[in-house]
């Protein structure tokens, strides 16, 4: 469960989020959308631990996944390796399981860089997932995907929800996979950034009008 | 029974006196045993001693000198009194150091070389010339300074005595020799130039030891003086190519042996302030003087 | 293999450059041919003590470039990635990395005495302050996204040296090495020649202070030739199977 | 600035070991206090001539400085770049590289002369493999994403190399540039004192031929401590501003 | 104009492509869909020249600009200089013009590593339109982007498609991005891949029932 109280982040000059006070308990999910570049990755990193150059206080547990909005694989080592080497204490059968799960299992034992962007992103979600999170962490981790791709990753997504109950943040630009995780979801706006509830003019139906998505 | 660790450079002539002790069995003769450890550079022959790994080691007597006024406990004890000489090429017109005026002259061993300061002193006597003003000089390696004076590249060279001898073996000039221009300046040309440097405190802990390597070591020039057998034993290490080499090494080695007997100290003491006036500071110390118990007391 | 191939035939053509060099200059005991280094060479080999003093070489080489690559790499990690280490330490860096190493290495000789252990101290100290140059950079290049992610997950500090950080380094830990061993060595020709009584160093100066330039060759292409060995048969195959993914 | 106040305190420290140890050692003649070697510094400073030999000296480190830099990148750029050429050359630089400094400067004086050329061909010579075999490193790691990126949208070579290909050599060229400023320095006091007639190589051998450790010392200390300055004038400085942008 | 005749495309072992043949005109859009892995960013790159290993020819004009699946910036050089180095004789204010017009103008001056990866992909794709490419190619250009933003984007892309009249190919996930933007539209498929129609099944309509975009 994590418990976050930021008041302020700056970068230089340039204050982005402020006055941000949420909770996530056990088993919830919460669903942060926003335009690009309001912060919504840097929130993310200050709930994860990674950035602690911000006034505030953030309560997390210890085991942590976190799917970065980029890859972020160990270019040297192979797919596989990249699951053992970061879980500790994970069986090569787990992690080879978890491959076949994430539809990459032929690509076990090459490098990340002989792989599409797409089954780069998918090594990544497995990174997550093989572990046993307390706190999981997305940034957008379903794009790149076609559509019965992502459909198989977000079904995975729900499955280790369900089953390993996490408190689960995600960031993501599409509503539906919003709608069809998140238990809460709260919109970052303004400048500096603050949360605040999802208005209805960003519901679903202007996404379909617009002629995207 | 004491050992005797000698620093030495192994490509130096002391190895030939110190060979023949060993193989004449002069060491174990008069009550110690010598054991070499030979390095490639003076330099390390004198860290050696300073550092306490060896007992003794070959230096001439100006630096031990100096070093005793900065406080060492060195002391000295003669081994040769063989000094280089100035050199040109066969063909060269030059017929006495004033000749040398505007030329390149090659020299082993820095500004400060002994033969170096000797001939300045002698050309500033003789020809009322400053030597290091009114030639160029080049200084390098001892090989180097062979090198280029074989090829021309020098009008004229000071090289370490083992160098000059091969130099004059390949057919080069002895412009003026320093002995000669020591004795033109008035100085006493038996003094020992090089010699063997003890630490007292050492000696003071071995008090046989001076008299006892004294008498080995003139015992080993009798034998190279005498029997010419002891020098062909001396060959395969005296990396002479040809026999004019060889018998020049061998000439110029006799030549350069000292007469037995304690240095005369008055001379000594003219030569350095000699030494003093050309050298500067840089050579002798901020002493200028002497220092007193330079000379190992033997006989 | 092909790539071994194309080394002998480019090693053949400097061999025959060299031999033109020597024809062309026509002094023999100042650029001598390689073929009329063959022969001392045989015999110092199978005679000489060339295999005793290219051991203790060797020896001392090894030794040394475990040691300063070790704590080279340790304190240019830390300098590269603590900048508030560095600060204070890099003035210190660069008074060690220009001081002479002649100087060094009679200091060292004066203080530990004329031994096996100030030799090998005078050549690491000499050497530490390059490497430690060198891997401070890499450290600092290190990726900021790679280390996040490490965190993130709490990779155990060794899994993250030998995985995460040690491959990032690659390029400038084997240039190091690379130009480290060959430092190395030339320092220990130093060290050697100003207070050992044996190795290539030694030899080297003696020969030298001879002006016997073929058995100075001898002797420097003897170490040479270990040394192409070792690249062909040690740090290539090792270079290649650690840049393997990035060829894939 | 704090950077540079740190760096003399951090200096200081470094000063009141030395004179820590000196005072342990209680031998002025082998490990003199940096407080005895100001008087003689002065003296060679103002009436000695210690400015002239720090001038030739700094004029051949600068000189085979940028002569080495530049056509050993370039080397290091090509090989690291063009496989086939990399077969090739790569047992010449590894001859090179192990060449040691002594020999080649030994040939250089033999072959071109004792003169200034020689010298600065030898250190050139020397350092030129070491700073290839660097550079090659860094090319071999040279991103193949912004290559692609710069030949699709057809970069001019000269603004690829110098807005691309540079600033990821960074690291690597800024370790070579420090570590071969020091190497460089460091080969030409062996140049100077086998066969010049000035420079700081020069009046160190004679000093330590006259066993004179306070000069020896005075001596090294003039370029270190010019070096210190540079370091802190000029490279930081220049590294500051071109790795702004990771620490932005 | 392109024409492109690619018999075959190996990773040593692994052939991805195989026959694939297609021409795409001045002013033509050609869309590509199909599942992540299949091999799309390969065809692209074999089709913009950076990958020269394949049997087959390939005709291509000289002015390409291309948006890669990932942003590839200089990292060292700002925003701005990204554009100007790039394209040589472009003026500081056409590359700040663009940069208003992609919605990063603010970030001009800062280095790519301070930018949201939103922002970043904007500045790849401002790179890509501020010259005047004769073939334009677009690797899942508009992924990562709320939904006006890339709104704006597809607006800015079909300007540029009507103004400038480049052969472009257009990749994408989303059906609802080619719709918008191409004027043909091939699905790559099978193992090696190869080119057809779009079958029916992967219509709009598909995505809308399985809850995603
Ligand atoms: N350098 C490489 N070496 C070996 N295999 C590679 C290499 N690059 C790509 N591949 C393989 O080729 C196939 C096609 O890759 P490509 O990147 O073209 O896919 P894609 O269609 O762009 O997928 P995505 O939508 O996920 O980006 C993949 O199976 C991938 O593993
Ligand atoms: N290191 C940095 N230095 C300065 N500014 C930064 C830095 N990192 C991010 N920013 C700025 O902070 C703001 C928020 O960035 P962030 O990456 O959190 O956006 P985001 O909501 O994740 O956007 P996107 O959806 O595009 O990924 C942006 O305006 C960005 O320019
Ligand atoms: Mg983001
Ligand atoms: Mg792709």
């Amino acid at each position: 469960m994590i418990r976050a109280d930021i008041r302020s982040k700056s970068f230089g000059p340039l204050q982005v989020l402020k006055n941000i006070r949420f909770e996530v308990k056990q088993g919830e999910c919460l669903a942060i959308l926003g335009p690009s570049g309001v912060g919504k990755s840097t929130l993310l990193r200050l709930v994860a631990g990674i950035d602690k150059g911000f006034e505030g206080s953030i309560q997390r547990p210890e085991r942590i996944a976190f799917v970065f909005q980029e890859p972020t694989l160990l270019p040297w080592r192979s797919a596989i390796d990249n699951l053992l080497l970061v879980h500790e204490g994970l069986s090569r059968e787990a992690a080879q399981a978890m491959l076949v799960r994430t539809g990459i299992a032929d690509k076990a034992d090459v490098y990340p860089g002989q792989m599409s962007l797409g089954q780069q992103r998918r090594l990544a979600l497995a990174r997550a997932f093989v572990g046993q999170p307390e706190l999981l962490i997305l940034d957008e981790p379903f794009v790149s995907l076609d559509d019965t791709t992502a459909d198989q990753m977000l079904d995975l997504t729900a499955d280790l929800l369900r089953d390993v109950r996490p408190a689960a943040l995600l960031v993501t630009h599409d509503k539906r996979e919003a709608d069809r995780l998140a238990t809460r979801m709260l919109q970052l706006s303004g400048k500096p950034a603050s949360l605040g509830p999802v208005p209805q003019t960003f519901s679903g139906g202007r996404a379909y009008q617009s002629g995207r998505k | 029974e004491t050992t005797v660790r000698a620093a030495v450079l192994k490509t130096g002539t002391v190895n030939w006196e110190l060979d023949t002790i060993q193989r004449a069995g002069l060491d174990k003769a008069n009550g110690f045993e010598l054991t070499l450890q030979p390095y490639a550079d003076n330099g390390a022959t004198r860290v050696a001693l300073e550092g306490g790994q060896a007992d003794v080691m070959v230096a001439d007597w100006l630096w031990v000198a100096v070093q005793r006024a900065a406080g060492k406990d060195y002391v000295f004890l003669p081994y040769s009194t063989a000094v280089g000489a100035i050199v040109v090429p066969k063909d060269s017109p030059a017929k006495s150091l004033s000749d040398l005026k505007g030329k390149k002259i090659g020299i082993a061993g820095g500004p400060l070389d002994k033969s170096w300061l000797i001939l300045r002193a002698y050309a500033k006597k003789e020809y009322g010339m400053d030597l290091a003003g009114e030639t160029e000089q080049v200084y390098g390696a001892p090989p180097l300074i062979f090198k280029s004076a074989l090829d021309g590249e020098t009008d004229a060279a000071i090289n370490f005595w083992h160098f000059l001898a091969k130099m004059k073996a390949a057919g080069m000039r002895e412009l003026v020799s320093v002995g000669t221009a020591s004795v033109a300046l008035g100085l006493d040309p038996d003094i020992p130039l090089l010699g063997y440097v003890f630490k007292e405190s050492y000696l003071a802990d071995h008090p046989d030891v001076l008299k006892g390597f004294y008498q080995a070591s003139r015992g080993a020039k009798e034998l190279l003086a005498s029997d010419d057998s002891a020098w062909e034993a001396l060959r395969p290490m005296m990396n002479a190519k040809t026999d004019a080499e060889f018998t020049q090494l061998k000439t110029d080695y006799l030549a350069g042996v000292p007469k037995a007997g304690p240095v005369n100290e008055d001379g000594a003491a003219t030569f350095f302030k000699l030494m003093a006036d050309y050298g500067g500071e840089k050579l002798v110390g901020d002493t200028g003087a002497l220092p007193a118990g330079l000379f190992a007391k033997v006989e | 293999m092909q790539s071994q191939s194309a080394r002998f035939l480019s090693l053949f053509c400097l061999i025959g450059l060299w031999i033109a060099a020597s024809a062309a200059r026509g002094d023999p005991s100042v650029l001598p041919s390689p073929v009329n280094l063959l022969e001392p060479f045989w015999r110092e080999l199978t005679q000489g003590p060339l295999l005793y003093h290219l051991g203790r070489t060797t020896g001392r080489v090894v030794l040394s470039f475990l040691l300063a690559m070790a704590a080279g790499t340790a304190l240019g990690l830390v300098m590269g990635t603590r900048p508030a280490l560095d600060k204070w330490f890099d003035p210190w860096l660069v008074v060690f990395l220009n001081l002479p190493a002649l100087v060094l290495i009679v200091l060292c000789y004066l203080w530990i005495g004329l031994n096996e252990t100030a030799a090998i101290a005078a050549v690491v100290l000499n050497k530490i302050p390059n490497v430690a140059a060198l891997v401070r950079e890499g450290a600092r290049a290190l990726s900021p996204d790679l280390k996040a992610m490490a965190t993130v997950y709490r990779m155990r500090p060794s899994t993250y040296l030998r995985h995460v950080v040690l491959p990032q380094m690659g390029p400038v830990l084997t240039g190091a090495a690379r130009s480290g061993i060959a430092v190395i060595w030339k320092i220990v020709l130093v060290v050697e020649f100003l207070g050992r009584s044996n190795g290539i160093g030694f030899q080297i100066h003696l020969y030298f202070q001879l002006f016997d330039v073929p058995m100075v060759l001898v002797y420097s292409f003897s170490f040479i030739a270990l040394m192409l060995l070792v690249e062909a048969l040690m740090l290539q195959p090792a270079e290649r199977r650690a840049t393997a993914w990035r060829r894939a």
